[in-house]
Formats: structure tokens, C-alpha cells, sequence
């Protein structure tokens, strides 16, 4: 099924493009008229991808996020997508609590963050990338 | 994201004001790290009504502090949790280490 | 002469019949005008503020624009006129635009909660974004844009943390970011990459620049004045 | 000089776009704290200019508009781009009051608003590229 409209969006993997990223996934989602709750738990969910390819895939190093943003007769798809060094074990990776950063603070909560708050998430990873 | 912090007693209470996120995490650890090294509180208020969005950044730099302040033999709780953080506080168990109240105030008189 | 120099030519006619007194020649000329004034007012709308009001402004540069034309000039009359129509607008409203966005959105995402949920009582169910941004009388992108107030909650102007004594401004943190690593990677999704991918033949680009004075003061005279000569090409 | 922060966006020239793309703009800009007016004359320009990709540049068929927004230490610059019909004249384009399309009620002011609310506004174009 082809998608009724589609957004991409890239930018650059700093930080303060986590709150930016979230305002356009919200715009682009408000189209289907949410209500606040439900803009809320896809901007939450839009965070946690876009915090964990900056921090894991890119590693704090600078490289190019995407976004791409589809509107389907009664769906809404967002993918994030990062080429920076991939999750080895994914079903490891969307355990509750499992981080690879304990020392960063985090809390392995992304993930299970992301599928409580979304009806479906997919996870593609392949390993390798490292940034120049 | 702005932070402003008062001490009553030995409790530190921290009103938390705007986005939680990656991005702002940094700041409100190092700013809630340095008043818990400098004054004598051992406890923490976490005063959440201000906060507009968090995600599960803020779970780590709330089990962060609450890792620090257990070493200080000192209590941790929160205040003022809104429906859709409280969703993802729930979703990670935070509940179960420290509990949360609808005001500061009553936060402080059950420390 | 065509259509377009016999128009202009009467034009400069009347210009000089008013520039000399004529209130007659005067107020053809705002008449011929008005369509001009209007298609510039409808782009002030959804600022707050009647688009008669703005009419208003919009007639009085026109006028200033008339009695300040010179056939030396050597642009059309339309070309002068704009940007003096466009710069009254803007003196009328730019005291209230010193209001940072950041403040403003702050204030209006403020409203948007309590609005929300007022209508969820009244409604017994969660309003949707349009149902709150028609109750606000704004449009849902502002709506969108003011949940996210702490978008960019830190001015690039204001300093790092809070003491008085910080004085790592966040502009100077971002700058010496930029001198590192980040320049070549930001290099490589650069507008030429892009230009490369178009087919020449198909090539149509439109830069806007819009040049921020570093020091964000008080006042921000140059940046958003209309160049007193704007009669240029 | 190398932008500080820079991000694109590509969306499909639909008319429900425009205000999206507004709000991707805004939000960009936002990153400087902006006054209001300032904000709503990025707003009022891109708006102009998308508005021309989609009716003047694809003719209301379906093509890509792309925004390329990048911050500089003392400015802002954001590109819209399309790949459709071109402009054969430029400099007339840009004149006060000229419009091919007098039919579908443009006042041709487009150009000069984004002259008059920007800076800048630099125009390039190639003619050809009409659509499959
Ligand atoms: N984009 C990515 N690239 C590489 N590894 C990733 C990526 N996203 C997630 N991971 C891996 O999956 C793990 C789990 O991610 P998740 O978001 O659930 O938790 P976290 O990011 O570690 O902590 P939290 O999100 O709670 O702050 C991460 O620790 C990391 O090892
Ligand atoms: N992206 C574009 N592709 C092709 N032609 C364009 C494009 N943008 C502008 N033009 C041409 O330039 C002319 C002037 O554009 P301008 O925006 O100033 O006025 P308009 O779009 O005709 O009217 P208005 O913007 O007031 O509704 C257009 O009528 C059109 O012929
Ligand atoms: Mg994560
Ligand atoms: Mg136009």
C-alpha cells in the first residue's frame, strides 16, 4: 500500500535535535488529529529512537540521523535510522533494563518505551559502520 | 529545562521546569550533583509538575541520584507526576525503589 | 509602448499631479493601489491583528511612498512602493514583537494544558489537537509547535548554567563544536551534494537568508529594517 | 563557512504540506530564540516559497519539495527546492506584481514579501524538467 504522505527529514546527530525531531514527527502526525496523549506517546517514542542513534549508533560522534514520516489511510509510520555501528543482538537490545551504557546512566528502558507507547515497532540492525 | 533548588531541612527539593530528555539530562545531573556534594542534605524531592516531556533518559538520571543518595543512607521520593510520565516511571519499576506524592509538601512531611 | 510602460507612464503622471497637491490625482492612485496593499496585508494574517488595521498601515505607506517617489528613480513605482508599504506594517507592529518566541510559546502551551483540560471535562473524553487549537482560535501548527515550548528552551544567547559568574555562553560552546568534527560531516549533506543530484535541466532553487545579528540586544534595528534603498536592481 | 547545525527535509508537494513545512522552519529557527515577528517572517517566506514550488514548479502534480535550513554563528539560511517546470526569466519573476497566473488569482507578490522579510533571497533556475 502506498503511503497517502510521506516526510523525510535528516539532520545532524546532535542532541539539540532530539526536541527538533520530536516537533516534526508531531507536526506530521498531527495531520490525522491526535489527541494530546497520543502525540505525547509518539513523541516520546520518537525520542527514545532518535536518543539511541545519536548516543549508541553514532556514539556521541557527529553523524547523520533520518526520520521518514509515512501517513497511511489509518496508519502513521516513522522510521529512525542511523548508520552508525548497529546492535549486534537485537532481541537482547529490547529487553527491559538491558543497556550497554550502565556507565552512561542509561537505563535499557528505550526500547520497552517505544513498544508500550507505539502499536508496533521494528527493529533492523546491521553490525559494522563505524564512523570515519 | 531549568532546575531550581531549595533545602528544607535536610531534604533537597529540586523543581524540575520543561523537557527531560538526552539533551538536557547532562544538566540537571551536574547541577543536582553539585548542590547533593556541597550542602548537608541527604535527602531528595524530585518535584516533576513542571515537566512537560521526559523519556527514559530521565529514568537514568533519576536512579543516578537515587544510587548516590542510598550510599548517604538518605531517602529519595517524588512530587507532582503527571499521567504520561507516570506511564513510563510504572513501565520501569521506579515505584517499587521510591514512592511519589501529588505535592512537595506532602513529599516532605512523609520523608 | 506597451500596456505595461502606458501604465506605468500615467502612474508617474499622477504621482506628480498629488506630489504637487492634488488630492485628486492622490486618492486615484491609492485606488489603483488598493489590490497592491491588499496582497501585502494578507501575508501579516495570523498575527493577532485585523487585516483592516493592517490595511490601514498598509494605505499610509503607500501614501508616504507616493509623496517620496522620484521619476529619477528609475524603478517602477510598484518596486518602491512595497517595501515602504511592508516597512510601515512593521514599525506598527514590531513593539510587540520584541516578545521572545521561546516566552510566548511557553505562555501559549500553558494555556493549551489548561485548555485541554477543561474540554476533556466538558467533553468527557481527550479533545484532539484541532478540537484545542479551534477552542485557542490558533492554527494546529502553532498548537504542535508550543507543546514542544522547550524546543530550543535555551537561547544560544543565554549562559551556560545558572551562577552569575558562568560565563560560557552556549553560542561559543556550539561554535567550538563546530570547529571539530562535526564540520565534515556537515560538509557531505551540503546543498552542492543535492545540486548534484538534480538533473541540470530541472534545477530551481530559492535561498532565503535570513542574517541574525550576533547580538540578539535589546533592539534589532538592522536585521529586520527594510534597507532605506531598497530600490536596487 | 561551515554551518553550526543543519538539517533537510523532503516532502511531497501536497498543499497540506505547507503549513508542515512552516512548522519544520519555525522550529529550526527557533534554536536562535527569534522574537515573534521575526519568527513569523521566516514563516511568511518559506511558506511563499514552498507555495511556488508546488503550484508553479510541479503545477499542482505530484513532485518533491526539499528544505535545506542551515544556522550559521550570525544567520540563517534556508533553501526550498524544487525540480519542476523553472523560471525562464528571473529578474521579471521577482518584479512586484508579476504572475503567469493571473487565472488562479496570484497577486505575484511572492518573490517580494521574501525580499522584503528576508535578508537575502537568491533565486536559481534552470528551465525544463516537466513531469513524467
Ligand atoms: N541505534 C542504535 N545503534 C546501536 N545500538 C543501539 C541502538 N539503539 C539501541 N542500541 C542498543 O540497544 C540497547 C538498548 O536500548 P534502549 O534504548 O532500550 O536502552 P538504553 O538506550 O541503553 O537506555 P535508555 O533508553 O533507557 O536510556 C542500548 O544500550 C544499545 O546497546
Ligand atoms: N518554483 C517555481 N517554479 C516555476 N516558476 C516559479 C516558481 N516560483 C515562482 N515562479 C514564477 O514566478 C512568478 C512570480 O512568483 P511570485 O511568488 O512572486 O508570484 P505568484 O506566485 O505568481 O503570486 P503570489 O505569490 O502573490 O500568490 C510566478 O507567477 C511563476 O511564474
Ligand atoms: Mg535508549
Ligand atoms: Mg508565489
Amino acid at each position: 500500500m502506498n503511503p497517502i504522505n510521506e516526510v523525510k527529514l535528516e539532520f545532524v546527530s546532535k542532541s539539540s535535535n532530539e526536541a527538533f525531531a520530536r516537533v516534526v514527527a508531531a507536526a506530521f502526525v498531527s495531520q490525522i488529529d491526535p489527541n494530546i496523549e497520543e502525540l505525547a506517546d509518539v513523541k516520546t517514542a520518537v525520542s527514545e529512537a532518535v536518543t539511541n542513534a545519536i548516543i549508541h549508533g553514532y556514539e556521541n560522534k557527529t553523524g547523520l540521523v533520518k526520520m521518514i514520516c509515512k501517513l497511511y489511510e489509518d496508519a502513521v509510520e516513522i522510521s529512525v535510522i542511523d548508520e552508525g555501528k548497529g546492535i549486534e543482538d537485537i532481541e537482547k537490545a529490547r529487553q527491559p533494563m538491558f543497556t550497554s551504557r550502565p556507565d552512561m546512566e542509561r537505563s535499557g528502558m528505550g526500547f520497552t518505551v517505544m513498544e508500550n507507547f507505539m502499536d508496533r515497532v521494528e527493529v533492523v540492525s546491521e553490525v559494522g559502520g563505524v564512523l570515519p | 529545562m531549568n532546575i531550581r533548588l531549595t533545602n528544607r531541612g535536610n531534604t533537597l527539593v529540586a523543581v524540575l521546569n520543561g523537557e527531560l530528555d538526552h539533551h538536557t539530562a547532562e544538566y540537571i545531573r551536574q547541577k543536582l550533583d553539585a548542590e547533593m556534594l556541597k550542602s548537608t542534605t541527604k535527602n531528595m524531592v524530585l518535584d516533576f509538575s513542571k515537566v512537560t516531556f521526559m523519556d527514559s533518559s530521565g529514568i537514568g538520571v533519576i536512579m543516578g541520584r537515587y544510587k548516590n543518595i542510598q550510599k548517604l543512607n538518605g531517602k529519595m521520593s517524588l512530587a507532582g507526576v503527571n499521567e504520561q510520565i507516570k506511564r513510563i516511571f510504572e513501565m520501569s519499576g521506579l515505584f517499587k525503589v521510591m514512592p511519589a506524592y501529588d505535592s512537595i509538601d506532602e513529599a516532605i512531611n512523609k520523608m | 509602448m506597451n500596456m505595461d510602460e502606458l501604465y506605468e507612464k500615467e502612474t508617474l503622471e499622477l504621482i506628480a499631479a498629488a506630489k504637487a497637491g492634488d488630492k485628486e490625482a492622490q486618492s486615484v492612485l491609492v485606488e489603483k493601489n488598493v489590490g497592491l496593499v491588499w496582497s501585502i496585508v494578507r501575508r501579516f494574517q495570523n498575527r493577532g491583528y485585523e487585516a483592516e488595521d493592517i490595511f490601514q498601515i498598509g494605505c499610509i505607506g503607500l501614501i508616504k511612498a507616493i509623496n517620496k517617489f522620484d521619476c529619477s528613480f528609475d524603478v517602477k513605482f510598484s518596486t518602491y512602493a512595497v517595501p515602504m508599504i511592508i516597512g510601515e506594517i512593521k514599525r506598527f507592529i514590531r513593539d510587540d514583537g520584541i516578545i521572545k518566541v521561546s516566552r510566548s510559546l511557553k505562555e501559549l502551551s500553558n494555556k493549551a494544558r489548561i485548555t485541554k483540560e477543561i474540554m476533556s471535562k466538558e467533553l468527557g473524553r481527550e479533545p484532539t489537537v484541532s478540537e484545542i487549537s479551534a477552542q485557542l482560535g490558533i492554527p494546529v501548527e502553532e498548537l504542535v509547535m508550543a507543546m514542544e515550548a522547550n524546543c530550543t528552551p535555551e537561547s544560544l544567547y543565554s549562559t551556560l548554567g545558572e551562577g552569575e559568574n558562568s560565563s560560557t555562553l552556549l553560542i561559543d560552546k556550539i561554535a567550538n563544536e563546530s570547529d571539530s568534527q562535526e564540520v565534515d560531516i556537515v560538509d557531505r549533506i551540503d546543498l552542492r551534494k543535492v545540486l548534484d543530484t538534480l538533473k541540470p535541466r530541472e534545477k530551481q532553487i530559492i535561498v532565503l537568508r535570513y542574517f541574525k545579528e550576533k547580538d540578539t540586544g535589546s533592539n534589532c534595528k538592522n536585521a529586520w529594517n527594510i534597507p532605506s534603498t531598497g530600490i536596487k536592481n
